[in-house]
């Protein structure tokens, strides 16, 4: 009797915990420190469709509650990753999730399309990348921009798409609404806010590119708003993101409407802090006698 | 989590903690330290400065807020320790030349002692800002050795042929050390600093452009070639 | 010799830091723990034009490096606090901003007409208020309409305008752009970051208003970026606010282009804090030979 | 900053801490009690239970976060108190009534020792969750005390004139006492909870509805009249 099982686009997830895209790498390092598959599912290091170096100075920082960083989505390209993959695959046996990236449409679609020749289970879509045909706007601040390439990468790819919204914006409910109109099947929020840091002592940003992704605990109430707002505005299921430290923040996160969660900032406290969360969250729902699924949504 | 046995003042804001743990390390390599749960977010990476059969010894100073709750630690707490982590030094060469500035000559202690078990004869160059400490340890292992307090040890550096060179430092000394010591030694490494949020390599936060590309501090290195670090 | 003093909308403030609307009350209490006039200026508790009971049920709650808060902008009314002006005014001679919130147009053209008959220094609009004729949607939220309230309370006000922005938007640049057009004299920034608090045990929002305001040193990095945006888009000066805990925060917020801050959260710390801050921002300006008009806006 | 004597656990997971501080206060009034700067973000408020010339306790039950901090204090450590704040109780008649739930019954203690000051005659009803505490201590200034653990203190309130019943507790539980009592005490209040960012009166986030409009729980309370809380 699992009581931690969900269901999420098609797959019945162990539990509803996985780890977040670019904290986890391709699960090799931390597969020596626990066993990564008994995680409900993993997002792989975010992808694009060419190998990206990232950014140069300072790529992360800590602040109160959190972090702020500017990887600048460094990756070895879908093509590399696809050479790769059946190492990948051998270790990995939960549900894997590929998050992919894009600076323009045409990169996006051509990186689904590569995608399509290996078996992933979920291709997450993250959309909080600057649209460089709109003058560096990210995709995932303007509604039609969300629309156009959740509906040019959903024409192509194989797979259950999920698309990841940025934070950024007035209002998620109406950017969520265009990716379940353009055809997602799954959304995942929220994706880091935009943050800045600075070194006082040399009086200039602390990262070269001046803006930075603040993520962790701090950034808790916005994602559990954010998370009900957008549940409320569609009919696709949702995994939930942002400063999920504990069981009883998963909890939150499925009573405001995700049917799942990933954890990112935490799992840096110690490598094995996500099976601890595990844990937390299975001794709550035993001493509570409760299945997780009655309680996703009830806010 | 490690039991602190020792945990005292050496210098002004530099500490020695000495602390339960009997695990296979290399000098060079590093701990994730951490004394707290959630605030602050990241661990502190430290490199061991010694190990003696059950026990390993850091020395830090205190920075900033974690180092800061290190030094309330008293013998008797633990502490948690995610480690060993890094490549450590490749103990090398017959004739050794260390070069520590600041609290960047304490992994160096630990590489003269295993350089002197392998018999290498070793010069040390320790700079200090304001007073000196560890040198009686240093000389238990080291030929010859050259301190400064206040000024630039790197000026101080003798040009004289060496197997291999170690440094540790600020990166402005370590690249005035490798400018001065690249004709003269062999090989020379040095040991890198970056913020690390994982410290396990799934981050990139802690990368460094070398020569050879992006390599993450944390599991690439702390230690790296000098001149694949220093190649601009 | 002052190294604090900075220039703001014709004042000159003694030194940088004011207290945060709705955080201060009107003066009174403090007054009891420290001389207020040492601070240089004070932002009173928010008003608008009609006496306003608040929220019920949970008001606070606290979380990861700050707090959520759902007051409802209790208030006697722009009235009831002329009738009173003389008492407030004898307590304090620093620097006075009122601040004034509405829920439509004409309540803050009224709130600032009567306004004009007692002597302010600043007047601070608050358009993070909903907007019951459009739907009840943020006037900050929006060019137009932020352009349209500014631009009728720029009409009828007699003192400088300050227009505090709502940090919850995609693009804080362009509204700081419509106030200015507006006829803006400066702005403040930022409001609250809007969030949400579970009660799992109840499984309820923990605020019957469901979402709440996000404050403290958790939202730091999200507006150091936002003033940062707001200072490049603008020519007119700007309050800094957001999670300020600390001298060194202040210098922070001046450097990314704030002539002077608000501090809110902090002062919950303890009643002498923001004293406290002030000291060290005296210290370091003394340490560090520095004038504070130096590093205004130099990031 | 005030120097903690002593703080040790009563009962499981109550503490008692005695303090060096020889403010004037009132029985009813509370103090926002800090152990740390800037996270919690948050002070906690807590009531006099007793005041000795230079000292005072502080009874605390151990919930979360800021009273696990107090909790592990020991002598000799310092705490920041902010206060006395709040308006306290009116110590009125000859013949009253304490009743307390849980934690609740902290500030009755220093209520009772200032009305048998005044020589009332008090009747003490303390209903305590798994054991009992702190009964000695009424026992020295009440007349009769009644105690129930693990049950509803409120089902054995008897019916006996009082001229004022203070009632201090969960919400629920003053509510129940304040239906037992209403019609045989001449007056009854209770001391309300609330969370309190401020404590000084300025935030508004303790506010309490009450027949009179809006009130600050911080300021104008925690005593009120229990008709002006209970009148819906
Ligand atoms: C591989 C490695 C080995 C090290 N070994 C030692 C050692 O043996 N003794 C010692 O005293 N110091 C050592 N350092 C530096 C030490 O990690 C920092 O001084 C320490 O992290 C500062 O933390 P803080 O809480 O005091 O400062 P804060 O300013 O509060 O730190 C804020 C953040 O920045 C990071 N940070 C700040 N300075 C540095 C730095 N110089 N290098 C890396 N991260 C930094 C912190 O880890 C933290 O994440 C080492 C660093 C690395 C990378
Ligand atoms: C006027 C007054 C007097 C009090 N006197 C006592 C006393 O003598 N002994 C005692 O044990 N408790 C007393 N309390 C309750 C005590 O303040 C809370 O139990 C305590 O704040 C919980 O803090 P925490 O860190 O353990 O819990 P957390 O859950 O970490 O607290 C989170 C936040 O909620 C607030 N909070 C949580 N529970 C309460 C509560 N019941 N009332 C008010 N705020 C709360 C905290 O202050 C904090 O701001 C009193 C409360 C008030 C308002
Ligand atoms: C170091 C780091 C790298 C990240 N890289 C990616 C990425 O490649 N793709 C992506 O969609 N999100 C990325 N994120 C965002 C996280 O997946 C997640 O949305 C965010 O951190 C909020 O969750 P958290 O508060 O649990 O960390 C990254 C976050 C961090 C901290
Ligand atoms: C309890 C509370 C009440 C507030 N009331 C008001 C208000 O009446 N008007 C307003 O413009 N802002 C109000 N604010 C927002 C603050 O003025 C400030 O913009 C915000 O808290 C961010 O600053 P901080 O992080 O320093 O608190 C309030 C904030 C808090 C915490
Ligand atoms: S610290 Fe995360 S990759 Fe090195
Ligand atoms: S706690 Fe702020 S008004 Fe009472």
């Amino acid at each position: 009797m699992n009581r931690l099982g969900v269901d999420f686009l098609g797959f019945s997830l162990k539990n509803p915990i996985a780890a977040a895209s670019g904290t986890f790498g391709f699960g090799k390092e931390y597969a020596e420190f626990y066993d990564i598959n008994q995680l409900g599912a993993v997002c792989l290091k975010g992808l694009t469709l060419h190998k990206k170096a990232g950014n140069d100075g300072v790529r992360i920082w800590e602040c109160t509650g959190g972090m702020l960083n500017s990887i600048g989505l460094e990756n070895p390209g879908v093509k590399a990753f696809i050479e790769e993959y059946e190492e990948t695959q051998a270790r990995i046996q939960t549900v894997k999730i590929v998050n992919l990236g894009g600076d323009s449409l045409e990169e996006y679609v051509e990186g689904a399309r590569l995608l399509n020749q290996i078996d992933i289970d979920i291709l997450e879509l993250n959309i909080s990348c600057p649209n460089v045909k709109s003058g560096g706007m990210l995709f995932g601040v303007s509604e039609d921009s969300a629309y156009q390439v959740t509906r040019a990468v959903k024409d192509i790819t194989r797979f259950p798409l999920m698309v990841k919204l940025s934070p950024n914006v007035a209002d998620i409910a109406v950017i969520a609404a265009a990716c379940e109109e353009a055809g997602a099947d799954g959304l995942s929020l929220i994706n880091t806010v935009q943050g800045m840091a600075i070194d006082i002592q040399n009086r200039r940003a602390v990262f070269d590119n001046v803006y930075a992704g603040l993520s962790g605990a701090a950034i808790k109430p916005i994602a559990l708003r954010m998370v009900h707002q957008a549940a409320k505005a569609v009919n696709i299921p949702i995994m939930g993101i942002g400063g999920i430290y504990s069981g009883r923040d998963v909890l939150e996160f499925l009573m405001v409407g995700a049917s799942c969660v990933q954890i990112g900032t935490a799992g840096f406290i110690r490598p094995t802090k996500l099976m601890e969360i595990l844990a937390e969250l299975k001794a709550y729902c035993e001493e509570n006698d409760l299945f997780l699924k009655e309680i996703i949504n009830i806010i | 989590m490690a039991l602190i046995l020792e945990n005292k003042p050496i210098a002004s804001n530099v500490f020695q903690m000495r602390v339960a743990a009997n695990q296979q390390v290399k000098a060079g390599q590093f701990y994730m330290l951490r004394a707290w749960e959630n605030i602050p977010t990241f661990s502190r990476p430290i490199s061991i400065c010694d190990q003696n059969g059950e026990e390993m010894t850091f020395v830090y100073e205190v920075k900033g807020k974690g180092t800061e709750i290190f030094s309330t630690l008293q013998a008797g707490d633990e502490i948690e320790l995610m480690g060993p982590r890094g490549n450590g030094f490749v103990l090398k060469g017959q004739k050794c030349v260390l070069v520590g500035g600041g609290v960047g000559i304490a992994p160096l202690l630990l590489l003269a002692k295993r350089l002197r078990e392998q018999g290498a004869q070793i010069t040390a160059y320790l700079g200090f800002r304001s007073e000196e400490y560890l040198k009686e340890d240093f000389a238990r292992y080291c030929h010859r050795i050259i301190t400064d307090v206040g000024g630039k040890i790197t000026d101080v550096i003798e040009t004289e042929s060496f197997d291999c060179a170690y440094i540790c430092g600020p990166e402005v000394m370590m690249q005035a050390a490798w400018d001065k010591l690249k004709h003269s030694a062999e090989q020379v490494v040095v040991s890198v600093e970056r913020r690390m949020a994982c410290g396990v390599g799934v981050c990139l936060g802690c990368n460094i452009k070398t020569r050879q590309g992006n390599k993450k501090v944390c599991s690439d290195g702390p230690i790296f070639a000098a001149e694949d670090v220093f190649y601009e």
